[in-house]
Formats: structure tokens, C-alpha cells, sequence
């Protein structure tokens, strides 16, 4: 419950926190870290325009996958409490329904028949697909670290394996779910959010046609999965058995450093060329892949 | 009294021929109802009632061979899939047909309800018989009738040539099994998978298993046997195709079973090669499956992608039972098995619904289609479900076995040594790379062919196929629905039915509470996502009440003329795909260049086409080669009498001088 | 019904139905013919063991294969009519004339114990269907015909030199007839040398009957050209007569030192065989052609089975009954296709399902049968086939024959089923003058149907018999 | 004698290898029937009276008179008076019939046994692998024919070889054997005259 909590108290500043590194970065003072909040109550107060073109799909894609964060954030622990539902392989479910809500994105963009918006849920389906291995492999290093298969037991008994090599893989879940992060919400180097050219996009041009309410949705969503992952983030660095105040504290502030981060990568860092993304996917199955074979050699399957 | 209705049905089933043609339809839903009453009762009482298995005497002691029925859990579960699917598939058939009353001969219709019919008998016998000539005999029968019902539509001679193709190769996996069977009985002078036990435990285990691999293995379309798959299905007439694929093909996973069942040592090389084998199928099945443009080759290469799957899950299941690890081989096995029933219903369901399109639209092109949803709204839906299903994906039940595969992997993962690490892992990262790729084809399929505007006439001037046709699409969603929100019900008797299969140690009271547990979560979870999605859509709709909504054209980037030629197509969706496998998939481009003369550029044709690499290398070439000799050899008919005599002279004096040299 | 009774009532009809002016006449005669032979048949059941006129035994092989002839004459007599009942009256009468030669003739050669005798009623049978064969007077059947005679009097006269070598066996023995059993005792102390040479020349020279591979190329062209009535009797019949010779010849000398030998023999005859008719069938233009490759391939397996032994003799003689029903059956149905089609080119032939539905039903269950898929009883004879070669360990014969069965399936289900559904490359725009009426189908039908029951179930008086005929060589 | 007489045929063989005419055929194949006859006479020690009327009613009446006849008629009549030797020519021939003459002395000696004349049984391997290469190497139905009567003779010295255990059954064998030969000439002289060497219509 707290985790829930923490996640959507998060959600909201996520964005305005991202935004405004941004700014400060490029010399500009910024709008007020409320600012998306305040652009989502413009978003939800608009009439809606709808492209004749489209069917059903575009008006229940953006609902569907709001829920489908909805109910994969249930499944996110904090600290040592465990989330509202843990079970076995519960990352495979959270993986699954987060998939649920791309599958409706991308078939909305497809509804409206557009040519921008089918090269955009192409990219989208093709780059998630792509991105799939490298979250699974590191789960099941995390799995077969620990011996437990859902989030809630990984993350809770993940600090008392008393291995020496533990930073390591605290290190690389940080740095392959930033990325992960990334690409699940089109953010650099995958793609811009800010380009104005609709060739080079992959998020912001699936999203083309919808307004008011539904693009409202659609940043929800897109705001709570930051914060998600986020919190994916904060379980994999911070152990679980520490004071719940602290723990909460440290919620934040690692919530508060993953936004900086990435406005700072924003900032500083080009994008990929398209052709380069798929490469750059790669790199994190690859470097999944890596720390699987460290808990192997650790492990002593390889003497 | 429940075995002389079945062999009533049987008999009564060559009545089909002598009924008036208007008639025959429904003498053959009687006959399948009844046969599903029968059988159907078996099962449940083998399934649910009893703990030991059903024989019904068939009273053939006055044939040769024992055709007495044996139904244990196992095939019980394959009966009710058989039995659903057929009943569905009938159904289906009642409308789909009917345009072909006026350009069919009463005898082709007599011809496929009595196939059909058969068909149904043949699959469910072969999942009750015991005795190995029996079995062999409904296995071939199976495959012949369906041969039957693939060429429905015979006056074409491709669809011709095709179900051919299909015959044969199911006759060469046949003769595969009989030469298995053959040897084990040669060896304990028993026929059929009795035989197999006391067999495999004093002979070599892998030689044995790879014939019944090969011979269950070509029904099944795992990878380099699948050739005929792609092909039959889009020949078929839907329901035929939705049958086959749904059901039909999964007696070649009957049979693995059974004979994995039965295996005694080399259980670890053998559980390999199946995984290795299943994941290959799986992963190139699907990327093959991106590259089609007919939506029922698509399809029928997703078959062969499920079927990976369910490979996955037998071969994990294998390695399980070579490593006594229990949780594996049950959710291994309990994975594949509940697979098989998932498979079986999201398949038919999309081989229905492209049937339906086909049926209103005359293409199964899926560039020709588009916008679709709007004139055939329920066949659109029963697409999407069957395709979220099909992906895998919550709350619908493929989610629910590939769950428990993926369960299985992961939790064997801790404590294993390095061979089993990497196997698992390997089948992880397979299973993902199928999962993400089933969503881009799914994708693809239903955004180009059901949304969007329509791309030509054929898919403009479309209305909604009549109910008959819709009604089983209504009753699979139910049970994919059924089967992922209360996926207890049904996880627990597959638990129940590998127990029994291969003798482990089943699971305790507590083991089982956590599974219940574990899926009593998922389906609630599925429920809140549900209900979820229920509360957002009204509050959105009262939402946009208080707000004025308008329509207009799609967004064009200024440009305001666009019209439906300007939308994506699935070729342009499966590109930057196609560049990456290209090595694998050797899709080619046939494009005419612009001159640099060519001020005025005239009108261009662009083509692209995919290969099966398998298809080519392994079936095509060496087949081409090995007709091209065997006809060679066809010289000697020259006419001329003298050549007659000298075969004979050349005859007799090799066969002397073979003599002489005593080599013969 | 004596057996002398029997030829002599044969040859009165014979020679009436040459003489007789008028064509109802004629088909009564032969119908009466056909009656006593089925009389005759019937009785010789009671008769298994016997010995008549000193040459003719009634054993349990003959028995049943005369029975099986029997069955298979009434259904040509019975499409025979149709054939030739435009022909003038003397035609009508020769052609029936040699019906009932041919007929007596393998009938004769069935029951006899002398090898001798044999020879001669297979030469007698050889010239009958000549005139058969010949029926038709066009070019074709001049070659066919002139081909058939040439090429069996060859295999005859190379018979013939086999047979004197087994007699060049018998010098300076104590036996002094050329008697089955007489050649069986001799060859026990025979040079292994004679018995070969014997062999072989009596195996290649009877192989024109018996359409087996090297001698097999006339017995295509007679089958192809044949009056299709004739067709069915001929691999209903003849090759029966042929496999009988060689089974007798087989059994005979099986006691002898060159058993393996033979088997070897076979063996590589059969396999040879097969692959003639795999490639052949492949290629095949024409439908009747391609059921005479059939017949080849079924007499591979046949020879492959007796090679083998154990089950597989009980196979071979299995796979010789069923087969004189399906082919005849299915030589009987070309008949009623070429009516309705007016050809029997692969090529111009098509929509048969459309023209013709029961015939065209009868030709995709007979082509079932033939491809040995079950439920055709074929399929157990293959299967036993298969069984023996794995018993034997024959692994390398196992695996080409198997591959070469596939490929003739492929290609007898390919031209068939495109016969039956698609629509002809070459539209000939036949139109039919007579009627065919679905009547006619019946005889297939049952044959059939025989077949297919067969599948399941065997009746234990032809279990015994079958075993019985082949008793002699599991001694 | 008898050794003079053997040899006598196997030089009608050989020179029916360079035959150029069929009325050389013709004429060799009566030859061919009369040595057949002094074989007979020579070889046959007690000579029944029916055993003599059939040897005589084979040998000369068939082989050495009709059988000419009726080829010189055909000849005639179909007026193909050359020998084409298509296939192979006649030296290829010739030299196929010497290497038979030594497989069949070698067969005959390997198959040497108290029993049976070796020099018949060479001489009768010689005809029968003789008759074959003739039918074997020519490609007109006539040159068949005649390689087809050659066979015949071969039949009659093999039974000439095994001498007289069973005379009745082989004697009846052969007449029925020379009654086909007459009977395809018959059938050839009849019908076939016309197109003579077209005869390869059914074929794959």
C-alpha cells in the first residue's frame, strides 16, 4: 500500500522534475515542476476531435493501457512490504500486461490509418520486442541468485545472500532498468519526445491523433511507468530490511536522482540514429547476458 | 450401451451418402453430437470420477486387432479438446458452406461431412486406442480424411498439389511410427505404446524416440518437418483449417507424450533435442509468421510457433523427469498439456474469423484489406481476442500456460549446474523473443487487415458473416475467458493428468495451495484489469459527455488529401523486421530502378516475397533432385524390343556373374 | 465337377462360341462358363489335397486363387459384354473364345504339380491373351500384341531352358518326373550350380506373367492396350499364374542349398522392381500405364516379401489376393472412365467427380486400396512386409523400399485425384454416346469393399488357408 | 561326326553375326535345321519310331523347310531385303558372339558334369546367348525374328544335351515351343507387313 502510494505521490513529480532539469541544464529557468500536472488538467478540460477513420480500438487503447500500469504497479513491493499481489513469476505477469497496453497503442495508431502513426507502432512493437530479453535474462539472474520468482521475495531476500558480488548486480539491475525505462517509454536514446520531425519519432507520433482526454490518459500512464520502473530501481539498490522511514526517504530521493538522470541524459546526449537503435537494444541483452554469467561463475559452475 | 452408440455412429456414418444433399448437414451435426455425448462422458468420467481409467469393449473380438478403447487421463483431455473443437468447427461450417451449394456436387459435399465426421472418430480414437495397428490405422485414417477435407476446393490444382504434398508427408510419418512400433515390437512382441515401457528399458532410448519424434513430429509441424503446414492451411476450407490446426495437429503432441511417457534413460539428451528443436520451430515459426501476407498462411505459421511452445514445455518437462525435478516436469508437462486446450481454442477462433473475412471479403490478402472493424464488427473483436490470446497475454489464457512454463524455468533455475542453466535459459529467452515477436506480427495482422481505412473494394463492400458463423466465436471466448480468469479449474486437473501420465510424486496439500494461490492471484489481477478498464471507459464516456466531440480527417501533416493508399502497409510494418532476419527469412525484393532518364517517372510495380529456408533447403531441393533421379531412371520403357530383351540378357548375366563372385 | 469334366466342358464351349453365329448364344455359353467355374471352384474347396490326372493337385493355394479367379471372371464376363457389344459377331466370338481359353488355361496352371504341365498351360495362356490383347485391331494393339507374344515366347523359351536345367538335376536320381515334389526331393543332393542357372531362367522367363522386373516392360503394354476387362484379368489372373509358378518353383527348391541365394535373388529382383515402378509411375502420361506400373511395384513386393520369409510369406499371398481385387477393380473402372472421358490420357482426362460421381468415388476409394493406406488391407501386408525385413535385420532394403513406396504414392495419388477434381490440361469436348450406367460400379464396389474388410477382419478359414499355401516353406 | 556337325553350327551363328541380307538369315536358319537333324540322328542311340517322326516332323519339316519359307515370303513381302544393323555394327557384333562362344565354353565347363554332353551344352549356351545378342543389337522386328528361331534352336540342343529321361514332356515342349515361332511368323507375315519398323508407339 505504501509502495502504491509512493508510486503515484512520485508519478506526479516525475515529469515536472524531468522537465525542469532540462531547463536548468540548457540555461533556461523552466516551468514549475507542477507544470504537467497543470498540463494534464488543461488535456482533460479540451473537447475531443476524432479521426473518422478510426474505430473503437483509438477510443479504448488509451484506457486499456492506463490500466494495464495500473495493474502491473500492483505488483511492485516496497522495501520489505510485500505488494498487493506477489506470487510466483509475478515479473512474467507485470512484463505480460505491460504489453497488453503497448499491443492497444500500437493497434490505435494503426486505426487511424495514418502512415506516420503505422511507422511509429511499428517501431514501438519492434524496439519492445527487442527489449523483452534483456528484462528477462536479469530476472532470471535475480532468480537464480536468490532462489525466489517474484518481485516481492527477489527484492526482499536479494541483500541477504551473503555474496560479495552483490553491488555488481545492483549495478547492472540499476543501470539495464534505467535503460529498460527508456526504451518502454520512448525516451532517449531510443527517441525524442521533443523532435519535430514525425519520421524520427516513435512514441509521440503513435500518439498523433488523440487529444483531450485520451492524450491525457496516455501521459498518465506514461508518468506512472516512470515511476515504476523507479521503484524497480530503488528495490534493486536499497535493501529491504532498513528503517521504513528511511526506506521512504530514500524512495524519493532515488525517484527524485532517476528524473535528474535522465533530464541530464536528455540534455546532453543525441539520440540514436534509427537504424542504430536495434543495435543499442542488443547491447543490453548482451550486458544481461553478462551478469548471468557472473552468477554463474560465482556460483561455481565454472570453476 | 454408450460403446454400441459409438459403433451405431460409425456405422450410420456411411449414411451420409445416401441422404438428400439439404439433409446432410444436419445428419452429420447428429452424428458428432452423439459421438460427442459418448465421448465425452468417457472422458469426464475418466477425467473427474474415477482415479483409474475407462475401458469400453468395442466388441471387435472378431477382428484382428484389439480396437478395445482405454481412456486414461490423458486422453481424456485430448478427447474434450477434440470434441470442442470439432463441435465448433461444425457449426462454423453450416453457413461457410453454403455459398458452395450452388457450384458443388451433392457427392463433394457427401465427401467432406463424411471426411469431417471421420476425421472427428478418427482423432478421438486415436487418443483411445491402445493396440499399435489400431492406432495406426486411425492415425492414417485421420490423416487421409482430413486429406479429403483439405481438398474441398480440388478443381484448383495448386489447393490439388498442396493436399498431396500433405498426404504424403503425413504417410511418411506414418511409416515412421510403424517402423517404431515395428522394432519395439520385434523387441518385447508386444504392438503399441504398451510396448514401449519394457522396450526402452533394455534397449538404446534415442534411436527409437527420434523415429516417433520424426513420424508424430510431421503432424505436429515441428520446424524442419513443418513444410506442409503453411500450405494446407490456407488451402482448407476455414473451418477445416481451424479444426486441423486447432486440434488435429496436436495428435502428433499426443503421441510425444505418450511416448516420452514411456521413456526410461537417455531422458536428458532426449528432453534437449526436443527443447532445441521446439525453440527453433517456436522463434523462426513466429518471424516466418511476420513475413506472410495471407492471413491464413500467417496463421498456420503460428501453429507452428505454438507448437513450439508446447515443445518448449515437453522438453523442459523431459529434462525435469532426467533431473527427478519434479516442479519442472509438472509445470513443464502441465504447461505443454494446458497449451495444447489453449492453442486449440485461439486458433480455431482466428482461423474462424479469417475465415469470415475471407468468406465477405474474397481475399485473405491482408494488404487488399483494411478497415474491417467498422463493417464486421464481431469477427474484428473475435480476431483481437484470439490474438491477445495467442500473444500470450493477460487475462487471456495463453497467458495462463505460458506462465507456467516460464514458472517452471524460473524456478528451476536456483541450484541447477551449468548444462541445465543455460538450457533454461535459453528456453527463457526463446519464450520471450516469441512472446515480442507474436505481439509485432499480431499486431500487424489485425491493425492492417481490420483497421485503418480499406485498402481496395474487395475489403469497402463488405457486411458482417450471418450468426451460425459468429456463434463459435462466441463459445470459444467463453472458454478463453473462462480458462484465464479461473484458471484453477483447469491448471489443476492438467497437474493431475502429468501425475498420472508419468508416475512423479504429485503435489502435496500446501505445494497446491500455493499454485491455487499463485493463480487465484493472477485471476484477480486479471479481474482488477478488467474491471479496470470497465470503470475508466464510462468515466471517459461521462466524461466526454460535458464535451463537445467532433470528427475529422486523420492528421496528415498538412497534407489534407490523403486517402486510403497512404496508410502503412503490412510489408512497410514488417520492414525494418525483415532487414534484421533477413539471413533467416531471405525475403527478396523485386523493384524496377528509376532511370536517371526518367524525367517523368511511368507507373512502377514494387514485389516483395519471403522464402521458407527449411521448406527450400531441406524439403524442395532434395525432393526436386530425388524425382529428377528417379525419373532418370525411367528411360528403359523405349518401345523398342531389342532394349526389352537386353535388360533381360543384362539381367541374367549379372546375376551369373553375381553368382560366380558369390556376392549375392 | 471332375477337373477332366471341367476341361472337357471348357473346350465344348470354346468351340462352340467359335462356330455359334449368334451373339445372344454366345453370352449364354459364356455365362454358363462362368457358372461352372464358379461351380468348379467352389468344389474344388472339397477337394484340398487331391490329385487328379496325375498332373493337377488341388492344393490350398490353388484353391484360393481359384476361387479368387473366379470371383474376378464374373465381373469381366460381366463388363466384357459391355465392351464388346458393338463388336461384329465373329469378333464378339473369338474375343470371348479366348476368354475362355485364357481362363482354363491359368485355372489349369493353378491346379498343376508338374512344372512341365505348368509351362505348358502358362505358354497356352500366353497365345490366348494374345488374342485378347489384339481385340481392339488398331495400331496400337498390333504392337502391343506383337510386343506381348515376342517377348513372352522369349521368357518362355528361357522357362524352358530352366526347366531342362532342373531336369539335367534329376539325372541318374531316382526321380524321373518333372513333379514339384519330385524336384523338392532331388534338389536336396543337387548341384547348387544347376539349381541356380535354374532358377533364375524359370524366375526371369515366368516374370513376363508375372510383370516383375526384368521381363515386366510387355506386360505394361498389354495391360495399357488390353480391352480394360481383359486388363483386370490379367492382373487379376495371369500375374497370379506367374506368382504361382514362381512360388512352386521357390518352394520347390527351398529345401536346397541355394535357399539364401534365391532370397537374395528376390530381393534384389523386388527392390529393383520397386524402383522401375517408382520412376516409371512418376512419369507416367497414362492412366491404365500407370495402374500396370502399379502391378509392378506390388510384385516387387511381393518377390521383397517371399525374399524375406517369415511373415512375409504369409504377406506375399495376402498381397496377391487383394491386389487381384483392387486392380482388377480398378482396371474394370478405367473401362467406365474411358466411356464417360473418352481417353485415358492423364493429361486429357479431368472433372471426373463432375462426369461421373459414383465412378469417380469408386476410383478414389480403389486408389486408397492401392496405395496401401489404411484402411485398405494392403496396409497389412506391407506392414508384415516390414516386419519380416526388421526381424531379418534388413535394414538397407527396409528403408529404400519404404522411400520407394512414398514415391509411387505421391505419384499415383497425384494424376489420380487430378483426374477425379481437376479440370483436364487438354478439354478433348467428349461427348458421350452411351449411357454408363452407376449399376456398373458395383462389381468394384464389392471388390472393394472385400479389400477394406479384409483390413479389419480375416476369416479364419482364409487364415488357414494362407497359411496352409505357404506351410511348405516354413517347414 | 558329331563334333564336325557342332562345329558346322557354330559357324552358321558367326556368320549370321555379318549376315548382310535377311535371305542369308533364311538360308542359315535351314542349314541350322538340317545339322540340327544330323545331330539328332548322330546323337540318339535307339530311336523309337514316334520319337523319330517328331524329331524329323521339328527338324526338317519345321526348321530347315517351313521356317524359311515363310521367311523368304516376309522378305519378300515386306521387301526390307538389308540388314540394318542400327545398333551396332556388325563387327561390334562379331565380336560380342566370339566373347559369347567363351563364356559359354567356360560355363559349360564349370558346369561339367557325367551327366550331360559338355559339347552340347556349349554349343547350346553358344545359340542361346547368340539369339539374344542378335535381338539385342538389331533394331527391325524381322532381325528379331530371326534371333527369336536362333533361341528355338538353342531350346532344341539343350534338350538334345540332357539326352532322353523324359522324353514325352520335352518332346511336347518343343513342339509347342516351334509351334509359337510358326505362329508369330504367321502373325509377323500377316499383319505387320505395312509398318514394319515402327512398332515403338507405347513407350514412356
Amino acid at each position: 500500500m505504501t509502495g502504491l502510494i509512493l508510486i503515484i505521490f512520485s508519478a506526479v513529480f516525475f515529469p515536472g522534475i524531468i522537465l525542469r532539469t532540462k531547463s536548468i541544464a540548457s540555461g533556461r529557468k523552466g516551468p514549475g515542476i507542477l507544470q504537467p500536472m497543470k498540463d494534464l488538467r488543461v488535456l482533460m478540460m479540451k473537447d475531443s476531435v476524432f479521426s473518422k477513420t478510426t474505430s473503437i480500438i483509438f477510443q479504448i487503447a488509451p484506457v486499456i493501457g492506463l490500466a494495464s500500469i495500473i495493474c502491473a504497479s500492483l505488483i511492485i513491493p516496497f522495501a520489505n512490504q510485500p505488494a498487493f499481489f506477489s506470487f510466483e513469476s509475478d515479473f512474467i505477469f507485470f512484463a505480460y500486461i505491460l504489453a497488453v497496453g503497448k499491443f492497444f497503442m500500437i493497434i490505435s495508431a494503426l486505426d487511424t490509418g495514418s502512415g506516420f502513426e503505422g511507422m511509429g507502432a511499428n517501431r514501438e512493437a519492434f524496439f519492445s520486442m527487442l527489449a523483452e530479453p534483456a528484462f528477462f535474462i536479469f530476472l532470471a539472474t535475480l532468480a537464480m541468485l536468490t532462489g525466489y520468482t517474484s518481485f516481492s521475495d527477489i527484492f526482499t531476500k536479494f541483500y541477504i545472500t551473503d555474496s560479495d558480488f552483490i553491488m555488481i548486480f545492483s549495478l547492472i539491475g540499476v543501470y539495464l532498468f534505467i535503460q529498460i525505462a527508456m526504451i518502454e517509454n520512448s525516451r532517449f536514446p531510443i527517441d525524442d519526445p521533443k523532435t519535430h520531425l514525425e519520421l524520427t519519432m516513435i512514441h509521440e507520433v503513435i500518439i498523433l491523433d488523440n487529444c483531450g482526454f485520451d492524450k491525457a490518459l496516455i501521459h498518465i500512464a506514461s508518468y506512472l511507468k516512470f515511476a515504476v520502473y523507479g521503484s524497480l530501481i530503488y528495490n534493486i539498490s536499497v535493501p529491504a530490511g532498513w528503517n521504513i522511514f528511511l526506506q521512504t526517504g530514500l524512495f524519493l530521493f532515488i525517484q527524485f536522482f532517476f528524473a535528474v538522470i535522465i533530464g541530464f541524459l536528455e540534455s546532453f546526449r543525441a539520440r540514436n540514429k534509427m537504424i542504430k537503435n536495434s543495435y543499442f537494444i542488443l547491447t543490453l541483452t548482451a550486458i544481461s547476458f553478462i551478469a548471468f554469467v557472473i552468477i554463474i561463475i560465482i556460483t561455481g559452475k565454472i570453476a | 450401451m454408450d460403446s454400441f452408440l459409438f459403433l451405431t455412429i460409425i456405422f450410420l456414418s456411411f449414411g451420409i451418402y445416401f441422404i438428400p444433399n439439404r439433409y446432410k448437414y444436419e445428419y452429420t451435426m447428429i452424428l458428432l453430437l452423439a459421438g460427442i455425448w459418448v465421448t465425452s462422458s468417457w472422458s469426464i468420467q475418466a477425467l473427474f470420477l474415477n482415479d483409474l481409467p475407462v475401458s469400453i469393449d468395442l466388441h471387435s473380438g472378431l477382428l484382428n486387432y484389439d480396437f478395445s478403447l482405454y481412456i486414461d487421463k490423458l486422453s481424456a483431455f485430448f478427447l474434450l479438446a477434440v470434441n470442442f473443437t470439432s463441435l465448433t468447427g461444425l457449426i462454423y461450417a453450416y453457413k461457410y458452406l453454403k455459398p458452395y451449394y450452388r457450384i458443388k456436387y451433392p457427392l463433394s459435399f457427401s465427401i467432406h461431412y463424411f471426411s469431417y465426421l471421420w476425421l472427428y472418430l478418427s482423432m478421438s480414437m486415436v487418443v483411445m486406442l491402445q493396440d499399435g495397428i489400431a492406432f495406426i490405422i486411425l492415425w492414417e485414417i485421420m490423416a487421409l480424411s482430413s486429406f479429403m477435407l483439405v481438398i474441398f476446393n480440388a478443381e484448383n490444382r495448386e489447393i490439388m498439389k498442396t493436399g498431396i504434398n500433405y498426404l504424403i508427408q503425413m504417410h511418411i510419418g506414418m511409416i515412421f511410427i510403424l517402423l517404431a512400433f515395428l522394432i519395439a515390437e520385434n523387441g518385447t512382441g508386444i504392438m503399441g505404446f504398451r510396448s514401449l515401457k519394457p522396450y526402452f528399458s533394455d534397449h538404446s532410448n534415442i534411436i527409437l524416440f527420434m523415429m516417433f519424434f520424426i513420424g508424430f513430429g510431421l503432424k505436429a509441424g515441428f520446424m524442419p518437418l513443418h513444410t506442409w503446414l503453411p500450405q494446407a492451411h490456407p488451402a482448407a476450407p476455414s473451418h477445416v483449417s481451424g479444426v486441423m490446426s486447432g486440434i488435429m495437429i496436436k495428435m502428433g503432441i499426443y503421441g510425444i507424450l505418450r511416448v516420452v511417457a514411456s521413456l526410461q534413460s537417455d531422458l536428458f539428451i532426449i528432453g534437449n533435442i526436443i527443447l532445441f528443436v521446439s525453440l527453433i520451430s517456436g522463434v523462426l515459426g513466429v518471424m516466418m509468421a511476420i513475413v506472410q501476407h495471407d492471413l491464413k498462411r500467417l496463421l498456420a505459421y503460428h501453429s507452428i510457433e505454438n507448437i513450439g511452445i508446447i515443445g518448449i514445455g515437453i522438453g523442459l518437462g523431459t529434462i525435469g523427469l532426467a533431473g527427478k525435478n519434479d516442479y519442472l516436469c509438472l509445470l513443464g508437462f502441465g504447461g505443454a498439456l494446458l497449451h495444447v486446450l489453449n492453442h486449440s481454442l485461439f486458433k480455431s477462433l482466428l482461423f474462424y474469423s479469417a475465415g469470415s473475412v475471407n468468406h465477405s471479403t474474397r481475399t485473405r490478402n491482408i494488404e487488399e484489406l483494411g478497415g474491417l472493424i467498422k463493417k464486421m464488427p464481431y469477427t474484428s473483436a473475435f480476431f483481437l481476442i484470439g490474438s491477445l490470446a495467442i500473444c500470450g497475454l493477460p487475462p487471456f489464457n495463453g497467458f495462463i500456460s505460458e506462465y507456467l512454463i516460464y514458472s517452471g524455468m524460473f524456478k528451476s533455475l536456483y541450484g541447477t549446474d551449468l548444462y541445465t542453466a543455460s538450457i533454461l535459459l535459453s528456453g527463457i529467452i526463446g519464450l520471450t523473443l516469441i512472446g515480442g515477436l507474436a505481439v509485432f506480427c499480431f499486431t500487424k495482422a489485425f491493425g492492417i487487415a481490420f483497421l485503418g481505412q480499406p485498402r481496395t473494394n474487395k475489403a469497402k463492400h463488405t457486411e458482417e458473416v450471418p450468426f451460425p458463423m459468429l456463434f463459435p466465436g462466441f463459445m470459444i471466448t467463453t472458454v478463453i475467458m473462462i480458462i484465464g480468469l479461473a484458471s484453477t479449474f483447469f491448471v489443476l486437473p492438467a497437474f493431475e493428468i502429468v501425475t498420472d501420465l508419468f508416475t512423479i510424486k504429485g503435489l502435496d496439500q500446501s505445494e497446491l495451495n500455493i499454485y491455487t494461490d499463485n493463480l487465484m492471484k493472477i485471476s484477480s489481477l486479471g479481474g482488477i484489469f478488467i474491471l479496470t478498464v470497465i470503470l475508466l471507459i464510462f468515466y471517459r464516456r461521462y466524461h466526454l459527455s460535458s464535451k463537445k466531440v467532433s470528427y475529422g480527417k486523420t492528421w496528415g501533416c498538412g497534407y489534407t488529401a490523403g486517402n486510403s493508399r497512404h496508410q502503412y502497409t503490412a510489408t512497410s510494418f514488417a520492414d525494418n523486421f525483415t532487414c534484421l532476419a533477413n539471413p533467416v527469412l531471405r525475403s527478396a525484393k523485386l523493384e524496377e530502378k528509376i532511370e536517371d532518364t526518367d524525367i517523368f517517372p511511368k507507373k512502377r510495380h514494387f514485389h516483395t516475397s519471403s522464402c521458407d529456408v527449411f521448406k527450400d533447403y531441406i524439403i524442395e531441393y532434395p525432393k526436386e533432385f530425388l524425382l529428377k533421379s528417379l525419373k532418370k531412371i525411367a528411360v528403359m520403357q523405349t518401345g523398342q524390343i531389342n532394349h526389352y530383351i537386353l535388360y533381360t540378357f543384362l539381367f541374367i548375366i549379372g546375376a551369373l556373374l553375381l553368382t560366380y563372385f558369390e556376392l549375392i | 465337377m471332375d477337373l477332366n469334366v471341367f476341361f472337357s466342358v471348357s473346350a465344348v464351349l470354346t468351340s462352340i462360341i467359335l462356330f455359334s453365329g449368334n451373339k445372344y448364344a454366345t453370352k449364354i455359353y459364356v455365362i454358363l462358363y462362368g457358372l461352372i467355374h464358379a461351380v468348379f471352384s467352389v468344389l474344388s474347396w472339397t477337394k484340398i489335397g487331391k490329385t487328379e490326372l496325375t498332373y493337377f493337385t488341388f492344393d490350398s493355394l490353388a484353391v484360393l486363387f481359384l476361387t479368387i479367379l473366379s470371383l474376378v471372371v464374373s465381373a469381366v464376363i460381366y463388363h466384357g459384354f459391355i465392351y464388346v457389344s458393338k463388336d461384329e459377331t465373329r469378333k464378339y466370338n473369338i474375343y470371348h473364345a479366348s476368354l475362355l481359353i485364357l481362363v482354363t488355361c491359368i485355372s489349369g496352371a493353378y491346379l498343376s504339380n508338374n512344372l512341365a504341365a505348368l509351362w505348358i498351360f502358362a505358354e497356352s495362356a500366353t497365345l490366348a491373351v494374345a488374342g485378347l490383347i489384339y481385340h481392339d485391331r488398331t495400331k496400337m494393339s498390333l504392337e502391343a500384341t506383337w510386343k506381348y507374344i515376342f517377348l513372352s515366347s522369349v521368357g518362355i523359351a528361357i522357362a524352358f531352358i530352366g526347366i531342362l536345367f532342373i531336369s539335367m538335376t534329376m539325372e541318374g536320381t531316382i526321380y524321373n518326373d518333372l513333379s514339384f515334389s519330385s524336384i523338392s526331393a532331388a534338389a536336396y543332393s543337387a548341384k547348387p550350380l544347376y539349381l541356380k542357372i535354374a532358377f533364375l531362367f524359370i524366375f526371369v522367363g515366368f516374370g513376363t506373367k508375372m510383370e516383375i522386373f526384368p521381363m515386366h516392360t510387355v506386360g505394361i503394354d498389354a495391360n495399357s492396350v488390353a480391352p480394360s476387362p481383359v486388363g483386370a484379368l490379367i492382373s487379376a489372373g495371369l500375374v497370379n499364374m506367374g506368382f504361382i509358378t514362381l512360388f512352386r518353383i521357390y518352394g520347390a527348391l527351398s529345401g536346397s542349398e541355394i535357399f539364401g541365394w534365391m532370397n537374395n535373388i528376390l530381393i534384389l529382383v523386388g527392390l529393383l522392381s520397386l524402383l522401375m515402378a517408382a520412376g516409371y509411375m512418376l512419369k507416367a502420361k497414362h492412366l491404365k500405364r500407370m495402374l500396370a506400373y502399379s502391378t509392378l511395384e506390388n510384385m516387387g513386393l511381393v518377390s521383397i516379401a517371399l525374399g524375406v520369409g517369415g511373415k512375409g510369406y504369409y504377406a506375399a499371398v495376402l498381397l496377391l489376393i487383394l491386389h487381384s481385387f483392387i486392380k482388377s477393380g480398378l482396371f474394370i473402372q478405367m473401362n467406365l472412365l474411358y466411356r464417360k472421358l473418352g481417353t485415358n490420357k492423364l493429361d486429357e482426362c479431368g472433372r471426373y467427380l463432375k462426369i461421373f460421381p459414383p465412378g469417380a468415388l469408386v476410383l478414389i476409394i480403389g486408389t486408397i486400396c492401392i496405395m496401401a493406406i489404411p484402411p485398405s488391407g494392403l496396409f497389412l501386408t506391407e506392414m508384415m512386409i516390414f516386419q519380416a525385413l526388421i526381424e531379418d535385420q534388413k535394414w538397407f532394403v527396409l528403408i529404400v523400399s519404404a522411400f520407394l513406396i512414398c514415391c509411387i504414392i505421391y505419384a499415383l495419388t497425384i494424376r489420380i485425384m487430378h483426374v477425379v477434381f481437376s479440370p483436364p490440361r487438354v478439354d478433348l469436348n467428349f461427348i458421350e454416346e452411351e449411357k454408363v450406367s452407376p449399376l456398373e460400379t458395383v462389381s468394384q464396389i464389392v471388390f472393394f469393399a472385400i479389400v477394406i474388410i479384409l483390413c479389419f477382419y480375416q476369416p479364419v478359414f482364409l487364415n488357414d488357408m494362407i497359411r496352409q499355401s505357404v506351410a511348405v516353406l516354413l517347414k | 561326326m558329331i563334333n564336325y556337325l557342332t562345329v558346322m553350327f557354330a559357324i552358321t551363328i558367326v556368320y549370321m553375326a555379318i549376315a548382310e541380307r535377311y535371305k542369308v538369315y533364311a538360308r542359315l536358319l535351314g542349314i541350322q535345321g538340317l545339322i540340327l537333324f544330323g545331330m539328332t540322328l548322330s546323337e540318339l542311340n535307339e530311336i523309337e519310331i514316334t520319337n523319330l517322326i517328331f524329331i524329323s516332323l521339328e527338324t526338317l519339316v519345321f526348321k530347315a523347310m517351313v521356317v524359311p519359307y515363310m521367311l523368304n515370303r516376309i522378305i519378300i513381302n515386306t521387301k526390307v531385303l538389308k540388314v540394318h544393323n542400327e545398333a551396332l555394327s556388325g563387327f561390334y557384333e562379331l565380336l560380342l558372339i566370339i566373347i559369347s562362344l567363351l563364356i559359354s565354353i567356360f560355363m559349360a565347363y564349370t558346369l561339367k558334369s557325367p551327366y550331360i554332353d559338355t559339347v552340347f551344352l556349349t554349343i547350346a549356351f553358344f545359340t542361346l546367348f547368340s539369339g539374344l545378342i542378335i535381338i539385342v543389337t538389331h533394331r527391325l522386328i524381322i532381325s528379331h525374328l530371326i534371333g527369336f528361331l536362333v533361341l528355338e534352336n538353342s531350346v532344341f540342343i539343350f534338350s538334345m544335351a540332357i539326352g532322353n529321361e523324359m522324353p514325352m514332356l520335352i518332346n511336347i515342349g518343343t513342339l509347342l515351343d516351334i509351334f509359337v515361332g510358326v505362329l508369330i511368323l504367321g502373325f509377323f507375315g500377316m499383319k505387320l507387313k505395312p509398318n514394319i519398323d515402327e512398332l515403338t508407339m507405347l513407350k514412356d
